[in-house]
């Protein structure tokens, strides 16, 4: 390739300017309260440079490790989910009149489009699951609005945690596609990819050297090392009918033991779609709002119906978000519901890993 | 004076925090009884504190009294760093003073606005009088709102907030936090200038009388959560002293204290605070207060209404000063380690001085307490106010007039009942 | 268009039917067209309070009034049930699928009931009723808990009476005098008279009587894929966003409520699903 | 139509509940505008005999006094709603619930224990009187009660909110400190209602809300444990605001020693 793709480290300001001319919202990774968080980023200098993350089941540590690099880290708790399936978003509103007419009126995201710097390839793979799911036969509008002006600077991660197995699922830790720029970040600088239309005119902004072949050749060692250094994974292939042949496992119990029924690992899970609805009318009575939140399927709102919970306990809860995530998605998205990010181990308060329950219950290799 | 016999009991206090009840006989034209009757459960709080770990104790005391939490946190966060000997530093020093100014913000404005004007107004409820002063209550709420959101900066929620720790914070407000805070803060400073004028005109009662006032002092600022604690009588003692002067007193006919400062009735609170520190009020404050023709230190009790008004405003420039040199700490709160020992504390709580003593073991776990509220403090005080004024104001009163004089009195020191009582066992450290 | 939006609806007439049933009849404020399949819902939203789906009984062709019968469960039916007419209530609609009522065609059409199921049944019924010529013989069999359970015994007596249309009536416990069978509806299988090779059946109810009722079907000749059932989950979209009402791969409003039994039979009474 | 009545009524507390609504500002007024406030006496309504038809408790039943007056709440209301830990739990005085302490502390306490008339145990208005909605929080959240006053005067139930405060940490988008800094939180186990407050403000969860529903304590308390924390200290996590809540009680008493004591 002839044309430059290389990016110095000292220009990288340049990017954030381009994508805040182009009218975007940037935000970005910043090291802040103990973890790598997305925050509007104005200046390089607020990317979380020398931060180095250590996770382990249960476990998340950021830790000042040196060096030049703003992107040596896996992930934090946010994928892309919070910016376009909002945690508490309003739907509509309506108004009541005094002769008990009412009028709705929906409140679409008024937000300028936003542009975000550092998701992963299995942030992405993500996206492109809650794209299908969001935007599928029926359009969920918010998702839509917000979706539409989305700008992906992907990074490529050579950084994986522990707890990673993108590997596994085959979505990482190289970003294929889905984005509009995806940068190799080297010590000193990053190599840019194009991946739109949109990228294409940023990039063009960008004060764009010429890339050795050896930057390259570095580039794709680094991403390959990455995924050679992880070291869990799920068991193979499509698990819909392995699970399903085991709903009397004696697993689901002795994981229930543990499980605090808490709903962290849903709430990371970039996948994840389920919400609850609920009104907030004011005091006076003369409004109220429609408003979503995020559910999970391990609350017992979720499966109740008039005076039964169908999953009152939490044996069946585990087994519902374990059989959905791993195997009923097969049958409604064409693929597994995980991404390998590796959230749900970290996160969760008790470090249960699904990678680990998946395998006991589904038993290696027998899938 | 007539011969005719009186008998009037209320059997429950409005408008005041907590359960009380007054009772009142009149005999052959002579008071024969008299009581502020604190019938409260008691809690026993100091005995849940043994065997606690220093770091829940904030969050216990806390409970002790919903309407004056961050005075009970910022008592009993001083008392633990006096005991290990700790300095929490000037941004938490200074923080503290803020989250103090909320709580003097709102407790004051419900007082002033929702629990005394409508005596002197002439209404039951300030729900009844919103409809003839709707201004006056909505300047009262909005004053009020604003107090619980300058705890709520810091501590999350204004009653029982969850922010304050020993040492400091568990969390700084960011920037953007602050400089909105701070343009509400401004945007109030009118109303609060405005309150200080009309509390002073409202149709107080006029009473002088003779009392000892008690309060703390700071070296250079109007005192909140650091101080000596003086008198006008010339006292001046560090707050691990207090036990010697103090002593407290159980008198049957209530279930809570009576402290006597050297045997005698003494009063603590804003009129005290304003009598022993008019020199540490703001210049802004001080003109304000002037300008009111009203000359302090006053002997008038029922200028408890004014001086809460001047802590409002000083409240505010004080909140304003302290965050418009806001800026981010390195870390909200210093390390603590725990020792053995003893360690007190004194904040002035808006009902004024909160002692706390705690005797810690070297892990930091609490083997004993004891907490000295504003309220049983003014106790005496507020009988003896009582016998004077209805005295002064005609035994042959009306017996609903009667009533609400002493109603209004006792409103008057905006007692807390509700931390009054939480202290009987306070009775049995001196039996 | 916004899924999540309601229209407004003005509630014509409210009609109680038993002391916790009652039916109400809506008018879209709108007066936009409204057309359905039986089998389909709408989601009912009651001011301030929030949105529940609520089966489609009927349109009652001509009126442009579509009719709801609700039973006062919880918060959002109990506070419907308060309203009477004049009052105006949120809907958005018709979700889901429903049931297979060409392909039912020239067939025999065994509708079987339980308990308060019979509201997405009647729909069926209607319309068979109203275009007779084009299907078979209707049996209908309604089980209920108690006699007394039993709602629109008028309208069961009316439909005996049409043509080709034969009703059956079981009651778990019944006073003297009921007309129906005591004990369970799977035991009225035995009398069925239909072209078991054919012959569609369409289950409403219990999940418990529903698989009772599709076995013993299958065991009368009714082959699988022609037996059909309503199901009902939590939901709060109605559009298969929310995740509520899965059933193991299946979203219950999009994919259903009505599904043919090899769809759901594998998970279909297992416990947590 | 008459408008209809509420009554808010104290028992053992510390007056912080209540502020729900003296400190809901404009909302005090527009609540004023919608009711009529028989006895609320905080805010000088002093009607206790009043019928309403929803009444207001807060605070807990500690005194023979108390359990006369809870029956006589309870004639009168139409719709009864406890306000808060106390009223719902016991609240931070029903520790003295723990060791049998009362009578211990009584005597302690007091030169003349026989004047004192206290109940061996503080007990939520539950123990006491038929309960129609409980709103739970050391304090309540006042958004919490007025959405509960709304819902029932467009003549429904509240929704009763029971899932963990975890969920609401996440909505949130607070960092978890139990994950990032191996502090013992109490989230996986607590009511949602505050709002993830501790979290939010970088600190663990001390469980003000009680109990949420299907709490899996003995899971939580073998993780404190490895968090490090001896039986004492997480004996202390549980017996602390909601300590008679029985979901935290019966963990407590695998871990508690009278007084807190160390193995
Ligand atoms: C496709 C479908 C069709 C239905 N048709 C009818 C009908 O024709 N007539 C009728 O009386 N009932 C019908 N139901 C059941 C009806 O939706 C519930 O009784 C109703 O949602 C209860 O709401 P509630 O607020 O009164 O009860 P609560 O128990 O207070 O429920 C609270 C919330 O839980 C959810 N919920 C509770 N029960 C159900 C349930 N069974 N299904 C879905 N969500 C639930 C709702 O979001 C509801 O707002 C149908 C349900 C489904 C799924
Ligand atoms: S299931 Fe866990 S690892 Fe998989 S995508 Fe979700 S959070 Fe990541
Ligand atoms: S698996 Fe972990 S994160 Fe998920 S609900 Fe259970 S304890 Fe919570
Ligand atoms: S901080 Fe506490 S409440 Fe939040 S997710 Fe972690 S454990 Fe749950």
């Amino acid at each position: 390739m002839e044309h430059a793709t290389y990016l110095p480290r000292h220009a990288m300001q340049s990017l954030i300017d381009a994508l805040r001319d182009e009218g975007y919202r940037v935000v970005g990774p910043r090291a802040s309260e103990g973890a790598i968080l997305y925050a509007d980023l104005d200046d390089v200098a607020e990317l979380p440079q020398g931060w180095r993350g250590v996770q382990q089941p249960g476990h998340y540590r950021l830790e000042k490790g040196g060096g030049a690099r703003c992107f040596a880290w896996a992930n934090g708790p946010q994928a892309l989910k919070p910016f376009l399936f909002s945690s508490c978003e309003t739907l509509w509103r309506v108004r009541r009149a005094d002769d008990g007419g009412m009028s709705f009126c929906e409140t679409m995201p008024r937000e300028p489009p936003l542009a975000v710097i550092g998701a992963r390839a299995c942030d992405l793979a993500a996206l492109e699951l809650q794209d299908q799911h969001f935007l599928g036969a029926i359009r969920d509008p918010y998702y839509a609005a917000r979706r539409e002006g989305l700008f992906i600077v992907a990074v490529h991660c050579t950084h994986p945690a522990e707890t990673c197995f993108c590997a596994s699922t085959g979505d990482g830790p190289r970003a294929e596609r889905g984005f509009d720029l995806a940068l190799s970040e080297m010590d000193d600088g990053y190599l840019v990819e194009i991946g739109s239309a949109r990228g294409a005119a940023v990039a063009a902004r960008l004060p764009l050297e010429a890339a050795s072949t050896g930057q390259r050749e570095r580039a794709a060692v680094e991403i390959a090392e990455a995924a050679a250094r992880q070291t869990r994974r799920l068991p193979p292939g499509n698990l819909q009918s392995a699970l399903f042949a085991r709903l009397d496992h004696a697993r689901w119990q002795a994981v229930a033991e543990r499980c605090l029924s808490c709903g962290n690992c849903t709430s990371v899970c970039p996948t994840c779609f389920c919400h609850a609805e609920h009104d907030a009318p004011s005091l006076d009575g003369s409004t109220s709002e429609h408003v979503r939140v995020w559910d999970s399927c391990f609350t017992e709102g979720h499966s109740s119906i008039h005076g039964i919970v169908i999953r009152a306990e939490t044996a069946p809860r585990y087994r519902q978000w374990l059989t959905h995530k791993l195997g009923s998605w097969h049958a409604q998205y064409g693929r597994s519901g995980c991404v390998g990010c590796g959230r749900c181990i970290t996160w969760c308060p008790v470090g249960i890993d699904l990678t680990e329950e998946a395998a006991a219950i589904c038993g290696e290799g027998e899938a | 004076m007539s011969e005719r016999t009186v008998s009037i009991h209320v059997p429950a206090l409005t408008r005041v925090e907590g359960e009380g009840a007054l009772r009142l006989i009149v005999e052959q034209g002579r008071i024969a009884e008299l009581a502020l009757d604190i019938f409260e459960p008691p809690r026993y709080f100091e005995k849940f504190l043994e065997g606690r770990r220093h770091t829940e104790v904030l969050d216990i005391v806390a409970r002790i009294c919903g309407i004056c939490p961050v005075a009970y946190q910022m008592s009993a966060a001083s008392a633990l760093e006096d005991a290990f000997g700790l300095e929490p530093g000037p941004w938490v020093q200074a923080m503290r003073r803020v989250f103090y100014c909320g709580e003097w913000l709102q407790s004051h404005a419900l007082h002033i606005h929702l629990l005394a004007a409508p005596d002197f107004l002439g209404y039951g409820s300030a729900v009844a009088m919103a409809a003839d002063h709707p201004e006056v209550v909505r300047r009262g709420l909005s004053l009020q709102g604003l107090g619980n959101d300058l705890i709520r900066l810091f501590g999350g929620r204004s009653v029982h907030p969850v922010g304050a720790c020993v040492g400091g914070f568990h969390h700084a407000p960011s920037m953007a936090e602050v400089e909105a805070m701070l343009t509400r803060l401004r945007e109030a400073l009118p109303a609060a200038e405005a309150l200080i004028g009309w509390a002073a005109s409202l149709p107080l009662p006029e009473d002088a009388q003779d009392f000892v006032s008690v309060a703390l002092r700071h070296p250079t600022d109007y005192p909140m959560a650091v101080g000596r604690i003086v008198s006008s009588q010339g006292l001046d003692i560090a707050p691990a002293d207090f036990e010697a002067h103090f002593a407290e007193e159980h008198r049957p006919h209530s279930t809570a204290l009576f402290a006597l400062l050297h045997g005698e009735p003494y009063l603590v609170g804003p009129l005290a605070r304003l009598n022993l520190n008019l020199d540490r009020l703001p210049v802004a404050t001080r003109a304000l207060l002037e300008a009111t023709g009203i000359r302090f230190p006053s002997r008038n009790m029922f200028h408890s209404v004014v001086a809460r008004a001047v802590e409002i405003h000083l409240a505010l420039l004080e909140a304003i000063r302290l965050l418009e040199a806001y800026s981010l700490p390195a870390s909200p709160h210093v390390e603590v380690r725990p020792r053995a020992g003893a360690g007190f504390g004194a904040t002035e709580a808006p009902r004024g001085i909160l002692w706390h003593r705690y005797l810690l073991d070297a892990a930091g776990i609490v083997r004993a307490a004891r907490i000295v509220p504003p309220t049983s403090q003014n106790q005496a005080r507020i009988e003896e106010d009582l016998r004077r004024s209805l005295l002064a104001f005609g035994l042959d009163a009306p017996d609903d007039a009667l009533r609400l004089r002493a109603e209004t009195v006792i409103r008057n020191y905006d007692p807390c009942i509700s931390c009054a009582t939480h202290f009987l066992e306070l009775d049995v450290e001196r039996l | 268009m916004n899924p999540y939006l309601p229209r407004e609806a003005e509630i014509v007439e409210r009609i109680q039917e038993t002391p916790t049933v009652f039916t109400l009849r809506l008018r879209l404020a709108d007066g936009a067209p409204y057309a359905f399949a039986p089998g389909q819902f709408n989601m009912l939203y009651l001011y301030g309070v929030g949105e529940v789906p609520i089966s489609i009984v009927g349109d009652d062709a001509g009126e442009g009034l579509l009719t709801h019968t609700i039973r006062a469960v919880g918060r959002v039916t109990r506070g419907l049930a308060a309203l009477g007419a004049g009052d105006r209530i949120g809907l958005r609609g018709p979700f889901g699928r429903g049931w297979p009522l060409t392909e039912a065609e020239g067939r025999d059409v065994v509708v079987v009931t339980g308990g308060l199921g019979c509201a997405p049944s009647v729909s069926i019924i209607h319309r068979i009723l109203r275009r007779r010529e084009h299907y078979g013989r209707l049996t209908i069999i309604q089980g209920v808990k108690h006699a007394d359970d039993l709602i629109w015994r008028a309208q069961y007596e009316a439909w005996a009476k049409a043509p080709k249309v034969r009703v059956l009536l079981a009651a778990n416990v019944a006073p003297p005098g009921w007309g129906g069978h005591v004990g369970l509806v799977t035991a009225l299988f035995d009398r069925l008279e239909v072209d078991a090779g054919l012959a569609m059946a369409m289950l409403c109810g219990p999940e418990g009587m529903m698989k009772a009722a599709a076995t013993g079907l299958i065991r009368q000749g009714l082959a699988e894929e022609n037996i059909f059932l309503s199901m009902e989950r939590n939901m709060q979209c109605a559009v298969g966003h929310c995740g509520h009402c899965q059933f193991g791969p299946r979203f219950v409003c999009r994919d259903g409520p009505v599904f043919a039994w090899p769809e759901v039979r594998d998970l279909l009474g297992t416990r947590g699903f | 139509m008459a408008k209809p009545s509420i009554a808010v009524h104290k028992f053992s507390s510390c007056d912080g509940c209540q502020l729900a609504f003296l400190n809901a500002g404009e909302d005090l007024l527009t609540l004023a505008g919608l009711v009529d406030i028989s006895h609320f006496l905080e805010a000088g309504m002093d009607d206790e005999e009043a019928e309403v038809d929803i009444a207001f408790i807060e605070g807990s039943v500690s005194t023979p006094e108390e359990v006369e007056r809870i029956h006589k709440v309870r004639e009168k209301s139409r719709f009864l709603v406890t306000l808060g830990a106390c009223a719902t739990a016991g609240g931070l005085q029903a520790l003295r619930n723990l060791d049998e302490s009362n009578e211990d502390w009584k005597r302690a306490i007091y030169a003349r224990p026989e004047f004192i008339r206290t109940l061996d145990h503080a007990e939520p208005i539950r123990a006491h009187v038929r309960v129609d909605f409980e709103l739970w929080g050391c304090p309540v959240n006042g958004r919490q009660v007025l959405a509960a006053v709304r819902q029932l005067l467009f003549g429904v139930a509240p929704v009763d909110t029971r899932d963990k405060v975890c969920m609401e940490c996440k909505r949130q988008q607070a960092v978890c400190v139990m994950v990032t800094q191996g502090m013992p939180c109490m989230g996986p186990v607590t009511r949602t209602g505050c709002g993830a407050l501790c979290p939010r403000f970088g600190r663990d969860c001390y469980a003000c809300f009680g109990p949420a529903e299907n709490p899996n304590t003995a899971a939580l308390a073998r993780r404190l444990e490895g968090l490090g924390l001896p039986p004492a200290d997480v004996a202390r996590r549980f017996l602390f605001i909601n300590s008679q809540a029985p979901a935290f009680h019966a963990q407590a008493l695998a871990h508690y020693r009278p007084g807190f004591a160390d193995e």
